[in-house]
């Protein structure tokens, strides 16, 4: 490692190992330990210190910053820029959740459907996801079953069509169709 | 087993995806030109190398036979004389069917050219690796699907093959019900009084259970243990205890066991 | 701002800006656009993108770099520190079959498109190969085409302009170089 310990330098063609645990600390997201790292980039033990040390002092004024958390090293952005991410992340849409995907998959091949036959393909309780997807306007209500109890029966709605870019209900893939992709391998 | 005779090429199915894929690597490999592609020559060497695939025991997927019939069939035609046979078959869509296949082999060869420069492209996970976002709770943000159509197939699909679907959650210790429990259940629950038959079932979680129970209520009816009252037509259901919930149930049981198996 | 550090540049304004932008950048993950960059941070998009090209030239030497990917802006790791990182996670690269290449190339090229498009032109079956990139998430369903049989259309989606570090769809190299390329062969 060179001794000129300045993280980015100008007039050196780059300090590579700072570059080095710079990228890897970006990638792994998680703290990371000094020796993990050492043995990934195959360098001393101190040298990464050294390496770390450097990369630190180089993140003043910037946007992120290298803390040491829970034995590791992480970068992390700085606090005074929360707001922004805050305001920006939130225009971002949330992903629907597994549960609700399954439901709405059971609901979007079935229609109509009973809640009850829902649980019994999905093997949990769904009421609670099911509510959520009406709420969401995915789903509405298609009348009701011919059967004791009279329970309601349930569809998918115009939004739903949209959110997954279908025209119809008949654009939906068919299981043939899955089928046929899977015969040849 | 014959190891192949010539050095230079190795015999490697596996290696290539598919007919024009192998009369591609043909075509370079001869260094003849795909806009006048010499039939004859390329056919020979690909026949040769079904060949040399066959004497290795190697299975040879029936695309590659199709092709073979289509450059015995194109060979044939350079070796016949022009006019009297080929005339229809050059009518019909115009093009001499050599080179409607060298057109079709540049234009898979193009595409296969961009899969290379694509393979060449800083490939995320292999030469290059980004954040996981950061997680930010927000109200009232819009969904996505995170899928498309054919992923809701995919899930659905996983459904309905699930090896053995998990019973709901809370049924974890009410799969062993057994219809001695359900009557117990019924029996202890009236502890000898009236109830309704609806607010009994609907006190148990799963449908198996209400079933299982109604089963019993009705195997009770016929024993005499307990009785059944509707006053109107639809109306609620009324069942009276008639004995205690300590009663010998092994006497229901064969019997329902029976009824049921 | 200390004066000997470049990866900012040094008394220019828009210092506060690059910091911003970059925690910006590296909180969410993804690529995001210019515009959503200024919306969240409520200055000017001329502004953003000066931040934006500042913040590039920022990342010279450095571990990660700037680029601008389906239709956004997103940090990545240099090319040159793959190697280590892999063997930080403990990951094999990912990889994708010849065949899934070929597919892919196809359908970004001619999409929308059916599978039985992919296979002629291919010569071989595709399903399988579709299949699994239906699962990785870089094909999607593109609706049915209006002929009998209402066979479905595929197409390439986001992620895969992301996973090829494209800026879109645009940016494939053309065909037509590809044709000239033919010439020599």
């Amino acid at each position: 490692m060179s001794d000129n310990l300045l993280p980015f330098p100008g007039n050196e063609p780059s300090d590579g190992l700072c570059a080095a645990l710079e990228a890897l600390l970006f990638a792994s997201g998680g703290p990371v330990s000094s020796r993990n790292l050492a043995e990934a980039l195959d360098v001393e033990h101190a040298d990464v210190l050294g390496g770390l040390a450097a990369l630190s002092r180089g993140y003043e004024d910037r946007g992120i910053e290298l803390l040491e958390i829970a034995g590791g090293w992480q970068l992390r952005t700085r606090p005074e820029h929360a707001g922004a991410i805050l305001k920006l992340m939130g225009q971002r849409p949330s992903r629907l959740s597994r549960a609700a995907l399954e439901v709405l998959s059971v609901v979007a091949y079935k229609q109509p459907v009973t809640r009850s036959e829902v649980e019994q393909l999905r093997g949990v309780d769904s009421g609670g996801v099911m509510r959520t997807l009406l709420g969401r306007g995915l789903l509405r209500v298609a009348g009701r079953k011919a059967e004791p109890g009279r329970p309601l029966m349930y569809g998918t709605t115009r939004a739903f069509l949209e959110m997954f870019a279908l025209s119809d209900l008949r654009d939906l893939p068919t299981l043939r169709e899955r089928e046929e992709l899977e015969e040849d391998v | 087993m014959s190891a192949p005779a010539q050095p230079e090429w190795f015999v490697q199915t596996d290696v290539f995806d598919g007919p024009l894929d192998l009369l591609l690597y043909l075509v370079r490999r001869e260094g003849v030109e795909l806009r006048a592609l010499p039939v004859a020559r390329i056919a020979d060497a690909y026949l040769n190398y079904l060949d040399k695939m066959r004497d290795l025991n190697l299975g040879i997927a029936g695309e590659y036979l199709v092709m073979a019939a289509t450059l015995i069939w194109l060979k044939s035609l350079e070796l016949l004389p022009k006019k009297p046979v080929l005339h229809d078959e050059e009518e019909e869509d115009g093009e001499d069917p050599r080179e409607a296949l060298a057109r079709r082999l540049a234009e898979y060869a193009r595409y296969r050219d961009a899969a290379d420069t694509l393979h060449t492209r800083p490939h995320v996970g292999r030469d290059t690796f980004v954040r996981d976002p950061s997680d930010v709770a927000g109200e009232d943000r819009p969904v996505e699907p995170g899928v498309d159509a054919f992923g809701l197939l995919e899930i659905f699909y996983d459904l309905l093959t699930r090896e053995d679907t998990p019973e709901p959650e809370y049924e974890v210790d009410t799969v062993t019900l057994s219809l001695e429990d359900a009557c117990r259940f019924v029996l202890s629950s009236l502890a000898g009084q009236v109830g309704e038959l609806s607010s009994l079932l609907s006190a148990l979680p799963t449908r198996r259970e209400r079933i299982l129970t109604f089963v019993a209520v009705l195997e009770m009816v016929r024993l005499g243990w307990v009785g059944l009252e509707q006053t109107e037509h639809l109306g609620s259901i009324r069942v009276e205890g008639k004995v205690d919930a300590d009663v010998d149930l092994s006497r229901v049981m064969g019997r329902v066991e029976a009824a049921t198996a």
